[in-house]
């Protein structure tokens, strides 16, 4: 019988709906609002259903085409996988109602059909376990991301759209350079296998393969300064889209650069580089957030804050900081993606970005305002919710190594934590406290776009009071990280 | 028993939900839970009197256990937080009625009591971690408090709550530090890395630390968040801002000078000045400052408020000032003058608001003759001004006199004459307010004014009472706190019921020996005084104007620019601005990163595509070098 | 050895044209020169001296003398993506021009800081 | 028991007679210097009388009556607490610090009281009264610090007692005790420090609406006053005294040198009567208060 | 100017590592390892005489998939960026009169353009080519269509029906394979075939067919919205 707790479903799934609201959409246009929604219904319960496998054996490989992994294509799912993917279906589940709500703009069903094919994508860079599958993985989530930060196909989303396309294709050739570079050395594009044939080429050799791989996935995964689309690309798109590109796609994209960091070029050189990427890409985001009068904006540059953090908590290169940047991870997938559907639905009603005329709003809207406020507080890691525990975790990571640059690092992100509290203070303040400024009639979200939002809230708030499991897991996917059980239980299992 | 610590910090939080949704039921019931709410954990507190706990583990984190405790000198803190914030939410019943929204009443009690159970948490803690979290808890719930005052108390929210961040994080950065040597944050692993660590590791944790509190305590230079917070926030809250949510900086103080290290540490890891470590030694001069200059602005300010917030400044620099002396004697004074403090500052505060309730106006020249419409209020305020000018025989008294000796003991001879000139300065302030208020002409529009209900007028009378009880009964304190501080490696005082014998002091004090003669004298005099003839009572227009005739539109009374002329003594000292400063760098800052955002991203999607290739090349360019780029 | 030198020449310069071309079709050519640059690149790396086609069509050919089918496989791939995106990116030209009556890519940013 | 029953009865009265006494021989002694015959020396106790006794008595309310009451019980409570001719009474209730905060009641007192009167001319007064105590505050404290070093104990009595067989404070800290001196001006309100109650300007200040029996217990408050602060200096500064009569004698050689500068100068306007205090006066008093220190 | 040198020297450098890391591989030189593994056994595991496909379609099946993804996401995106509500749509009319030569043309190389596609997707396992390439030259077809006939309608309902239908057949196929013992996503469990064979190597011609007609359609739809952004904009500008 079918072995439903297969990681591969976790991608089949949902393309099997991309083509099947192509084809309803043939005779239906109302069936492809739902399909997305049984789709990554699907997905989350097959996530689920594949968790004892992983910790039971700590890794499950799927092979493609009945041949064993670096003949064919495998997906690989460890911890880290496991969650990133788990995070990204139920992202993709709740946003998918939200949509159903959100969305009343032609063309809807290719909106649909591109946004599965998004969130399909980012699983799909998360879980795969070969070097030029992640390209295409790549691509086909960076595709639907640029038709979809089109779809408004207003002045500000065209721009933002090609703009992002125009990165996007570069960041593609010189991933796949890098790509290449790595086959042309070792012959293989199994990322277990690469990293294994490679072990004997010197760093100086493969380090511009890195760079180039690095530089691609930097692009998509908002690296200063590569993450010159990001602000733009972000606000542009639908708010629902907004949610799932910061929520996990960039983070999926740092997934990649994690992984493939860690199993193939793990020097310590190379951490000690990374780190001044993270921590210019905290600075510049949150600065720049400050500076925002648009809130959307503000979000994506915060964002870009966010992702510096958690690529310093990697960058730390110990099972403390990955364990702290898994945290934030989590964190900021819930938080984020959160937080762009309760604006979307403010948008809505408020009929600005302009966070001038927010304000007063949280007096009306009152519960999309609370768990505005619970995810700002999270992404500002204020106890006790679970940005508290993973910027705590950060920090001690990052002191655990006694030397006056990781002092130095610490106190830049905590001057930036504050900057981060100060723009969300702000917003918050007049959302609450404001006096409204105009007289339109401001409503409630509609119910469904409000389940969609509760439903994050829900779980940001019971993994912040309860974060023991979380913290238990991480630690345990970042010590498999650390302990490169990746590579090792992959050889185990995989029969490589 | 074990279990009801957690049960006493748990208490205020659910009852803050259930009165959060009662409040969908009806008014008085959400009433009713936030005042039965706060009376049960008034009253779990007090099981706890003179008792002591070292470790009720209720979690852990990260490997580290989070540990609850309760010593006496937590239960004095217990004791300030939860009646004090009993008094403020019995108050608050009547006060915020003008409110109409009711989610935000809901919302409003609800964070009164998570501000209490999050106070609470950080006295209990018993280790870093949890004193950290709540801590921070604390910062943003009172921040919600805040700016429920209207337009401008949102600024003053803001810079309050970005001020708290700045300095919990520094805080952050030090538990952070000590977490990385000891894997272990509770109080007692701490005070053995710390005494094992190198000095300067130590006094950096103790700088930092210490950062984080005084952004809280509002001591110099940290306190600009203060004044406006205090005076913005609606009337019921500021007395738990000002009486309580600054003593907690107090009780971290303490913590971190008596708890973390210990007693000979300081003193083996620095320099001494008059036997005080210097660190100790900066701290007490930072006080002192504060207690001086925070006069100096209060005697200047026109509205009641910010004239009472700058005076919890100077009053929490005694505390401070006390804490740091390092001697029984002082850091008693200054966990007793932290309890006066707290209960003669809340009743300031609440009949300023018991005025604000009745005038809506808090600007101390617009207001004027009270004394005959709101007598009760009055009494109040009197006996409250009295406390806080430390005039004898009421309790704010007894804690700066033991200060005083405490200095006078070690030979500080100059913070001594510092905090002597800072309660002097306190006449000034507190006459201002009270003939400002309640003295003088009573304006027409104030004709109507009555006194404050009963509900309002109750929490007043329990503070004045307190009042008075801690003045002239010292020993009721000093049996806590004496008890508490015997735990902490300090000598014990000597001290009875009514004040202290000379011995552990240089003089002697025996409050109730004043206050009787005090009493007697008064009524002897008041007797010799009804003995002549019977006095007329005139129209407050019946005066002596040389040879104006004064009328009732007359704004005869002399309210505005007070201390014109005290003013223009201490002008030069105004001229700077710690304010000011920090708003220079704030812009500097701003403009600083605007020009640069401009030059990153703009917009301009060349630029964008060749920080890709300068990215690519920079790679290219350190695998052609060989590597020796970094 | 022509075959890596040129397709590193195309890469630098489709990167070129993409840096320092003002028009957005001239970008876009140039995204395509890049791109074809790779192509050329992957189809370099499985040449083998003097191999054939990786095709049977007969049996009993050795094996050993064709080249590598991977990069072959691959290019397939890339070639369709790169297709893909230019198509995507045509529409969006049209679309800018349509918006800001420009093609110049100086004058396109309505969206900064 | 009866000793201090007669203690207690007797000590404010014997303040009180003194404190007149003294009021009675300035306005003789000021009227001779500004050669005037002056009027009769018992002057005062016919005004006070007379104050007493009137029958149309005005008030504002209740508190401006309490005013010249609390002045009276703050002054009293005040004499209890300073060692007079070889009784110490309750200086051990109550040490030099608390000593210079009971001093503040009956002018606060009375302050509360006069404030109550909606007369501005009051209310200036006061204020000009409260910036002057702040401004001689100041000396004030550094030298009751130094004292108190110099003999390692607040007590009153103790440092009376430190001060026997001619070891006065005088001769040991003389710098001290010339800016005891000055402070005493300012507390007493004499010139150049009569700014308060500058009756050509503000009208008698604070007193400005007091008439009939209030002003007569403003005027016995003021007797006693003058009684605390000379009675404090001589006990701080020459040493106490074992009977009464020396007592009053070193107090009135004190209160005589005061009178004889007294007049023969201007008045100060307020701040720069505190500019002046601020200045010389607590520059002095530090130097006093370094020499103890270092010794 | 100097932006141009500046640049200019960073490609330089770019190219000079990019030499640098290759002279390492020389051209021409047998470096496979997998690549190997697949010539000495595609033909035994696939069945496929084209090893190129075998690798396209088997052994990196699930590339393909992507590929096909993209192509289907850029599609959508071109739909979504012109799209146009059916009220401003303007009827398709021929705008142009081409020339009569491409006209009559148009008409007769169509057929065999399509029939040339066909032939290429369904020898796909055997020859040169396959699903991508018939595909383009199925919708190259199309293209000429419309150069001739400006006004010429394909229905997009049809389109979308047929690359969803050709989507889902591909999909479909690799999850069937999960429901073998073998249970892996694009198991070839169709009979291999005589090497040479039409119907040979199991699955891949079925899933080259279906490639080739979504890829038409795909093409074809992304030329259709492009010769509607021209035609059948209407009075929006």
């Amino acid at each position: 019988m079918v072995n439903l707790a297969n990681p591969i479903l976790l991608i089949a799934i949902p393309l099997l709906f991309v083509f099947l609201i192509a084809f309803s959409s043939a005779f239906s246009k109302s069936i492809a609002k739902y399909l997305p929604i049984f789709a990554f219904g699907l997905n989350v319960v097959i996530a689920i259903m594949i968790i004892p496998d992983v910790l039971k054996n700590g890794l499950v490989i799927a092979t493609t085409a009945g041949f064993k992994p670096p003949i064919a294509i495998d997906m690989v799912v460890d911890r880290l996988s496991l969650f990133l993917a788990i995070i990204a279906s139920l992202l993709g589940f709740v946003v998918s109602i939200y949509n159903v709500f959100y969305i009343d703009e032609e063309p809807e069903e290719k909106f649909y059909a591109l946004f599965t094919l998004l969130v399909a994508g980012v699983i799909w860079m998360i879980i795969t376990g070969d070097l030029f599958n992640l390209f295409v993985a790549f691509e086909v989530t960076s595709i639907a991301a640029f038709g979809l930060v089109g779809f408004h196909r207003d002045k500000g989303a065209v721009e933002a759209g090609f703009k992002y396309l125009v990165m996007g294709s570069i960041g593609g050739s010189f991933l796949l350079v890098g790509v290449i570079m790595l086959y042309a050395a070792t012959g293989t594009l199994n990322i277990v296998d690469i990293a294994q044939k490679s072990a004997e080429l010197t760093f100086q050799q493969k380090f511009l393969a890195y760079a180039l791989i690095f530089t691609g996935l930097g692009i998509e995964g908002a690296l200063f300064p590569l993450n010159a689309w990001l602000p733009d690309a972000h606000p542009a798109a639908p708010s629902s889209v907004s949610s799932i590109l910061s929520g996990i796609m960039t983070t999926a994209a740092i997934y990649a650069i994690f992984r493939i960091t860690n199993t193939i070029f793990d020097y310590n050189q190379i951490y000690f580089f990374l780190m001044f990427f993270a921590l210019l890409t905290l600075i510049f985001g949150e600065v720049a957030a400050f500076f925002q009068k648009d809130i959307k904006r503000m979000l994506a540059y915060s964002t870009i804050g966010q992702t510096g953090l958690f690529f310093f908590a990697f960058t730390l290169h110990s099972t403390n900081g990955l364990q702290g940047a898994f945290m934030q991870i989590i964190n900021h997938s819930l938080s984020k993606s959160m937080l762009f559907l309760i604006v979307g639905g403010m948008i809505m009603q408020v009929g600005s970005r302009n966070i001038d005329d927010f304000a007063g709003v949280g007096r009306k809207m009152k519960v999309s305002a609370f768990f505005l406020a619970v995810g700002m507080f999270s992404l500002m890691g204020l106890p006790p919710f679970f940005g508290f525990w993973s910027k705590l975790k950060i920090i001690f990571a990052a002191l655990q190594q006694t030397n006056i640059l990781m002092v130095a690092s610490v106190v830049i992100i905590l001057l930036m934590s504050v900057v981060e509290g100060a723009y969300f203070f702000k917003l918050l303040q007049a959302m609450f406290f404001g006096k409204p400024k105009q007289d339109r009639e401001i409503k409630e979200a509609s119910l469904g776009m409000l389940t969609a939002v509760v439903v994050l809230g829900l779980i940001l708030l019971f993994v912040s009071f309860y974060p023991t499991p979380i913290i238990d897991f991480t630690h345990q996917a970042a010590s498999d990280l650390m302990n490169k059980n990746y590579i090792n239980l992959a050889l185990k299992l995989g029969g490589l | 028993m074990n279990m009801s610590l957690e049960l006493l910090l748990a208490t205020p939080f659910i009852g803050g939900l259930l009165t959060y949704i009662g409040g969908k039921v009806h008014r008085w019931v959400r009433n009713i839970f936030a005042v039965l709410f706060s009376l049960l954990t008034l009253g779990e507190m007090s099981l706890f009197y003179n008792t002591t706990f070292k470790g009720d583990v209720w979690g852990s984190l990260f490997g580290s256990k989070l540990i609850l405790q309760t010593n006496p000198i937590t239960w004095l803190f217990l004791l300030i937080v939860t009646s004090i914030s009993l008094l403020v939410i019995v108050f608050s019943v009547d006060d915020m009625k003008h409110e109409e929204d009711h989610i935000v009443l809901d919302s409003y009690y609800m964070q009164l009591l998570f501000v209490e159970g999050a106070m609470i948490g950080i006295v209990l803690a018993g280790d870093l971690i949890t004193f950290f979290m709540f801590w921070e808890i604390m910062s943003w719930t009172s921040y919600f408090l805040i700016v429920h005052g209207g337009k401008k108390s949102m600024d003053a929210g803001y810079k309050y709550i970005i001020m708290s961040i700045i300095g919990a994080y520094a805080m952050f950065v030090a538990i952070a530090m000590i977490y990385s040597k000891a894997h272990s944050l509770v109080y007692p692993d701490v005070a053995l890395v710390l005494s094992q660590s190198s000095p300067t590791f130590t006094i950096w944790i103790i700088i930092l630390l210490g950062v984080g509190f005084f952004v809280k305590a509002a001591v110099m230079p940290l306190h600009t968040w203060l004044p406006d917070a205090h005076s913005e926030a609606p009337s019921p809250v500021s007395p738990l801002l000002s009486g309580v949510l600054i003593k907690m900086g107090a009780y971290g103080l303490f913590i971190i000078f008596y708890g973390l290290m210990s007693a000979n540490l300081a003193k083996n890891i620095m320099p001494s000045i008059f036997s005080t470590p210097v660190l100790l030694y900066i701290v007490q001069w930072l006080a002192a400052l504060s207690i001086v200059l925070a006069t100096f602005l209060a005697i200047m300010q026109e509205d009641a408020k910010r004239l009472l917030a700058y005076s919890s400044i100077s009053q929490i620099g005694y505390v401070v000032l006390g804490l740091a002396t390092g001697t029984s004697l002082g850091v008693a004074g200054g966990l007793f003058h932290a309890l006066n403090h707290a209960i003669f500052k809340s009743l300031l505060f609440l009949a300023v608001g018991a005025v604000i309730y009745r005038t809506g106006t808090r600007n101390l020249s617009d207001l004027g003759g009270l004394v005959k419409k709101m007598p009760f209020t009055f009494v109040a305020l009197v006996v409250g001004i009295i406390a806080l000018a430390g005039v004898p025989p009421l309790n704010g008294f007894v804690s700066k006199w033991m200060i005083y000796e405490a200095l006078l003991q070690k030979k500080e001879v100059f913070l001594l004459i510092m905090a002597f000139v800072g309660s002097t300065g306190a006449f000034l302030y507190v006459y201002r307010l009270v003939h400002s208020i309640f003295l003088g002409q009573l304006s027409q529009k104030h004709e109507n004014v009555k006194d404050v209900p009963i509900l309002m007028q109750i929490p007043m009378w329990v503070l004045v009472i307190a009042t008075v009880i801690y003045g002239i009964f010292p020993g009721l304190a000093m049996d806590v706190i004496v008890k508490g501080m015997k735990m902490f490696g300090f000598a014990p005082i000597a001290y009875n019921l009514y004040g202290f014998p000379q011995g552990s002091t240089m003089g002697a004090l025996k409050v109730i020996n004043i206050a009787s003669v005090l009493m007697i004298s008064f009524v002897v005099a008041w007797i010799f005084f009804l003995l002549f003839s019977k006095s007329r009572k005139v129209s407050q227009y019946d005066n002596y104007a040389a040879g104006q005739v004064v009328t009732p539109e007359l704004k005869y009374n002399y309210s505005f620019g007070f201390y014109m002329s005290f003013g223009r003594v201490i002008k030069p000292i105004f001229k700077i601005s710690i304010e000011r400063i920090y708003n220079y760098w704030v812009d500097a800052a701003k403009i600083f990163g605007d020009y640069y955002m401009r030059r990153v991203y703009t917009g301009n999607l060349e630029t964008y595509n060749s920080y890709i290739v300068i990215v690519v090349t920079i790679a290219a360019a350190a695998v052609l070098l060989g590597g020796k780029i970094w | 050895m022509i075959y890596y030198l040129g397709s590193f020449l195309l890469i630098a310069i489709g990167l070129y044209a993409i840096i320092i071309k003002k028009n957005l079709i001239k970008i876009l050519i140039g995204l395509n020169l890049a791109a074809s640059g790779v192509n050329l690149l992957i189809v370099s790396i499985g040449y083998i001296k003097n191999g054939t086609a990786p095709i049977f069509s007969k049996i009993g050919i050795n094996p050993s003398a064709m080249v590598d089918p991977i990069p072959q496989a691959l290019t397939l791939t890339a070639i369709v993506i790169d297709a893909s995106e230019l198509a995507l990116a045509v529409a969006f030209v049209v679309l800018l021009y349509r918006h800001y009556g420009t093609l110049d890519i100086k004058k396109i940013r309505s969206l900064k800081w | 028991m009866v000793k201090m029953i007669l203690i207690a009865i007797g000590a404010p009265l014997v303040a009180f007679a003194i404190g007149l006494s003294f009021m009675m021989i300035k306005r003789k002694i000021v009227a001779r210097i500004q050669r005037r015959y002056g009027p009769t020396i018992i002057q005062p106790i016919y005004d006070v009388l007379k104050l007493l006794v009137k029958e149309d008595n005005i008030s504002h309310g209740v508190i401006f009556s309490l005013g010249p009451i609390i002045a009276i019980a703050g002054s009293i409570l005040a004499v209890f607490f300073i060692p007079m001719a070889g009784f110490s009474m309750l200086t051990g209730s109550g040490d030099l610090i608390a000593l210079l905060y009971i001093m503040a009641i009956g002018s606060l007192g009375m302050a509360l009281g006069a404030g109550d009167s909606a007369n501005p001319n009051a209310s200036i007064g006061i204020s000009r009264a409260l910036t002057l105590m702040f401004g001689y505050d100041l000396p004030l404290v550094i030298i009751v610090i130094s004292v108190a070093l110099q003999y390692h104990t607040t007590n009153l009595s103790d440092i009376v007692a430190a001060q026997a067989n001619g070891n006065w404070t005088l001769w040991t800290l003389p710098l001290s005790a010339i800016v005891g001196f000055v402070v005493t001006y300012g507390a007493l309100g004499e010139h150049p420090f009569d700014i308060v109650t500058a009756p050509h300007e503000v009208a008698t200040g604070p007193m400005v609406e007091y008439g009939g029996k209030h002003l007569g217990f403003l005027m016995i408050s003021h007797a006693f006053h003058i009684y605390i602060e000379i009675a404090l200096f001589v006990d701080l500064f020459l040493g106490g005294a074992s009977n009464i009569l020396i007592f009053y004698l070193k107090m009135f050689a004190v209160f005589f040198i005061m009178i004889m500068f007294d007049e023969v100068l201007p008045r100060f306007k307020i701040d720069d009567a505190v500019r002046f205090y601020w200045k010389w006066p607590t520059v002095v008093a530090l130097i006093s208060l370094i020499i103890v220190l270092v010794k | 100017m100097i932006r141009k040198i500046v640049y200019s020297i960073f490609l330089a450098t770019i190219v000079l590592a990019l030499v640098m890391f290759f002279a390492a591989y020389p051209f021409g030189k047998n470096k496979m390892t997998v690549g190997e593994y697949y010539l000495n056994n595609g033909v035994a595991q696939t069945g496929a005489s084209n090893i190129v496909t075998s690798v396209v379609v088997d052994y990196r099946g699930f590339d393909t998939l992507g590929e096909v993804s993209v192509l289907f996401g850029a599609a959508a995106g071109v739909a979504i960026l012109f799209f146009v509500l059916a009220e401003n749509r303007r009827e398709r009319k021929n705008i142009t009169s081409p020339n009569f030569v491409v006209k009559v043309g148009s008409r007769i190389i169509f057929p065999f353009i399509l029939l040339f596609g066909t032939y290429i997707f369904i020898h796909g396992h055997l020859t040169p080519g396959g699903g991508f390439q018939g595909g383009s030259i199925i919708a190259s077809g199309f293209l000429l269509l419309y150069l001739a006939y400006p006004g010429t309608r394909v229905s997009r309902k049809k389109l979308s029906a047929v690359e969803g239908l050709a989507g889902l057949t591909f999909v479909l196929l690799g999850l069937y394979g999960l429901m073998l013992p073998e249970s892996s996503f694009l198991f070839n469990f169709l009979p291999k075939g005589q090497l040479n064979a039409l119907l040979s190597a199991g699955i891949l011609p079925i899933i080259y067919i279906a490639i080739g007609f979504k890829v038409a359609a795909e093409f074809a739809g992304i030329v259709d919205d492009m010769m509607c952004e021209v035609i059948c904009r209407g009075g929006e500008k």
